[in-house]
């Protein structure tokens, strides 16, 4: 089936609509990377209504995957990394879940994703590459093929069209109509969102077209399916210039991963679970204090150093 | 705390990393490498002005960062970035033949300089690891690739037994160094980069020999080559020329000091390794 | 000049092209058609405001010109743009499925929908055409295509000669329709959309039949099917439900007398087709 | 061999050691299309300096290729289009020459362009894609090949790799370091940048880099060679904001170049030959009364219409 493209002229919806736009089983790609503009109120909602059995695609990433997999959603992951660098190391749920074999590993590399990705978006069933072969990820995904070039006799790797059922992306700003607008580094949101079958958005701010379009659109509408205006809705990643990393929060999300499948359940019930909306996890992380705190880096280079000391 | 005549292992190392860079060329470092992230400033700072330095995570294309984060997709990494690439364009000139150097490192180096941050277990999962990230792709197309580990002593364990870094052999490549699995040169593949061209550790620095196999080229003042093997999964052979790494300047290491005020690069390091200190150049 | 009661054939033209386009599409225009570049505004004007309309050379997406330029890469050609496309993301939506209609004309156009703007000549060439653009790319690509041509009418020279420009085979094959030269159907090349289900002219609007063979199904008021005859070079078939074209309303024609000022769109018409006018609807 | 990058901390030169960059039978990549940000200072001087025997390829064009053809320097063109749109018709001196068989002719598509430079800038051999099989350009271009694909059975096209050695590029902004930044619509001019061996370009304006970045880097630094500043550089195509189109310069190069070629070398020599600089032609051209006029389109609707009357 051919992608679809999205032409309604208000596709604001809150974020229990927004997220039932996921089914169980779905190919999902996660927008932002490592600790920035990862679509963490999405992904609590996704938690919260227990779609499960995704199949995960991805560069770097950490406390996206990591949450799912601790939240028993995932059923294979084919990210390139996942990880709390060299902050906090390892990634517990997704490791526990990996090595439980609950979670298919099916690891993937940076290139080798885009050029999968840049086959969906060409419509093309591959697209060659030269890197790869000769790795261990050759056994590992036996949908790889190899050509001999007609053009240099050389062997060439191909590998095959990822077209996700629907990529997930937290954007600073967005409009009614979808447009969508990201400062700072994309990541590999733009391929994802041109990948997909279906974007959905999760953004700081809904403005009027003409401020966004001021702004420049780094995702126009037509791919996006709907989008709710969810302030906050990176935390505990960052999302600036609105705010930092919450390195805080994320140090207690790791201790209670690290320690045990149970005591990470104590963290989805006081942060996810327990909370019925994004309100309600503002208020959890600790509130305006909170909130403050990360907004602080605007102050100057001090008051952003002393966030992560 | 740092000796104003004293450097740390960490800043040694740093300096190790940065003289593998050469001046003109593109570099980039990933993700989770902060001493790789320091050393390309610090060479950029010295004797690579020219270098067309792209961060990990962000890539930003030489930016002026006030200070080293803990994590590497922080806008902190990004001030001052002269322009950004995106993630398809950075791969895309690794692929074209436009990168000049990366830096990989692994769970496990074999003698090829194949590396391994896939998992550990051959036939069945043991530990799964965090994942190379585009290290796969990158060691077979950038032009040379710097290897580094900061953990290459392997201490004994209560029973006696060493678990190497430096193995013979990885359980899985994730990167190519040399040799492939099956035996295959780097030629016979086709690939477009050299491969790797030297392993920096905190006991020493390998090259490469003419059959792909490292070789052990320098050793720290404090360090003596029966070290190296006791901590090393396999033989090596030694260069005649066998030398003593050189040490950093003070304006250097005050260079690092002033780059990462949060020793976010000491963590890379064993806690045992950081009492290490050396001289200044 | 204009009668406030009667409208011109390029408004004319105009509607029927604008009738081909459904609401909630993409569309895309490309540069050198005024005729096509005002349907598609006039089409999300009225029956399709979801249009996603691609502006071409500029790539605007949903922009609002104030006129209407005689060069399509113009800065008012963009005024008022949603957002922006370049030239590998609009062609990859075509040739991902996403484009639902393209408008494509040509020198030639055989009764199969194939289209020549490369040259005239077969073995030798004797006029170099200015080039497709992106033409034969997206008659594979792209789902619908609207055909139009403004010079259908071959008027005999001195001699008593026609040069058609709708002929029965091209000299060239710019772009396809529904039959390769070596005969081959749509579905045995694999092409990705269904190809072209509309000629507008200024005499008629054809379809096309199940073989895939050009059908007259509509007359302009002051054309019969006779003048088409003549004016074509290969027989055609008839629908047996031959309607008249409708016409537009007072509503649309000062849409287009006010988006085109500068009357660029006529510059398609010969000088004696632009004295043709119609009765608003 | 592999693509250069360029590091040099100033690439500023004249316009004559900047075209000197070209050697004769170069394929060469133009930036812009149609009338708009050609970089038609650069071609003047090319032609002075009647470097020839180029090989061009491109999508959208019409004087700057015109007047290459008319100046005799094309030996092949692969270009999409070349002509004068609705407002003057097709191009005179690209036509003779053609017809003569002084320019062979290979024609290419947009897309077909798009995917042979992806293929360079990805380092590969070549790129797949569905279109143009059964089309007059499978016998134009002997070098288009065709596979099945392993993963569909279905017949693909291969496109081989175009790699130019110089694509030539006017932009709006530029530092001395040569990062370019491009207002409006970009065209091909950063696929062409990426996939050529090296990038030389005019630009209006050379800033800071500091302020250049802030306007936004549109192609890095690092794939060009060296770039000039040379206002009025795309004239008498234009370069928004600073100048619009010059429809009536545009009409008196159409009506000598449709007239004859001795009549085109009349154009040659009062306005490319004859003007030994940049400073010289915008004498020719009228000085500051026609450039006033090519500015005047800020004043409003009126006063832009009003230029294309």
């Amino acid at each position: 089936m051919n992608p679809a493209i999205y032409t309604q002229t208000d596709k604001c919806c809150g974020l229990t609509s927004l997220i039932a736009h996921v089914r169980p089983g779905d190919c999902v790609v996660i927008g932002g990377g490592l600790s920035s503009r990862e679509p963490m109120a999405a992904l609590r909602e996704l938690v919260r209504q227990a779609i499960g059995n995704l199949k995960l695609a991805g560069s770097a990433h950490g406390i996206d995957v990591d949450l799912l997999c601790g939240a028993g959603l995932v059923a294979e992951s084919a990210e390139s990394y996942v990880g709390f660098e060299q902050d906090f190391g390892m990634a517990p749920n997704y490791r526990r879940a990996c090595e439980a074999g609950t979670v298919a590993v099916r690891d993937s590399c940076c290139y080798t994703l885009v050029q999968q990705l840049r086959a969906a978006i060409a419509g093309l069933p591959f697209m060659p590459m030269r890197s790869v072969r000769g790795t261990g990820f050759m056994a590992m995904h036996p949908e790889y093929k190899t050509m001999i070039c007609p053009y240099t006799g050389e062997e060439l790797l191909l590998v095959p069209a990822l077209k996700p059922d629907v990529a997930i992306i937290h954007a600073q700003y967005g409009d009614a109509h979808g447009n969508l607008h990201i400062e700072g580094p994309p990541v590999a949101d733009i391929l994802f969102a041109k990948a997909s079958k279906k974007v959905i958005a999760t953004v700081e701010q809904i403005l009027p077209t003409g401020q966004l379009a001021e702004k420049g659109v780094t995702i126009p509408y037509f791919y996006i399916a709907a989008l709710s205006e969810v302030p906050y809705g990176a935390h505990p990643t960052a999302c600036y210039p609105f705010y930092a990393y919450d390195r805080r929060h994320t140090a207690e999300y790791y201790r209670l991963a690290s320690e045990s499948a149970e005591a990470f359940n104590g963290y989805l019930q006081t942060y996810v679970c327990g909370c019925e909306s994004q309100t309600g996890y503002l208020e959890a992380i600790g509130g305006v204090k909170t909130l403050g705190r990360l907004a602080s880096w605007r102050q100057g280079v001090e008051a952003w150093q002393a966030l992560y000391a | 705390m740092p000796n104003p005549n004293q450097c740390s292992l960490g800043e040694v190392m740093i300096y190790q990393i940065a003289r593998t860079l050469e001046d003109g060329i593109l570099a980039f470092h990933g993700f989770g490498s902060p001493l790789v992230q320091i050393a390309l400033h610090l060479a950029k700072h010295t004797h690579a002005p020219r270098l067309v330095l792209v961060a990990g995570a962000t890539y930003g294309v030489n930016p002026g960062p006030p200070f080293l984060t803990p994590t590497s997709n922080d806008w902190v990494m990004d001030r001052g970035a002269e322009c950004h690439l995106d993630i398809g364009e950075l791969f895309d000139l690794a692929a074209s033949g436009r990168m000049g150097r990366m830096f990989l490192s692994g769970l496990q180096i074999d003698r090829f300089g194949n590396l391994n941050v896939t998992r550990l277990g051959r036939e069945r999962l043991q530990i799964k690891l965090p994942g190379g990230g585009g290290g796969c792709n990158l060691s077979c197309d950038v032009a040379h690739v710097t290897i580094w580990i900061a953990a290459h002593r392997a201490s004994p364990d209560a029973k006696g037994r060493r678990r190497f870094r430096l193995v013979a052999d990885c359980d899985f490549i994730t990167s190519v160094g040399h040799r492939t699995a099956e035996g295959k040169s780097r030629s016979e593949m086709g690939y477009r980069g050299q491969g790797p061209d030297g392993i920096v550790t905190e006991l020493g620095v390998f090259d490469f020999d003419e059959s792909g196999h490292a070789r052990l080229a320098a050793l720290y003042p404090d360090v003596e080559v029966e070290t190296v093997r006791e901590n090393t999964g396999f033989g090596f052979p030694v260069r005649k020329d066998l030398s003593t790494i050189p040490l950093p300047t003070r304006e250097m290491v005050e260079f690092i000091r002033a780059l990462d005020p949060l020793k976010i690069h000491e963590r890379e390091l064993k806690p045992e390794e950081r009492a290490r200190s050396f001289p200044l150049a």
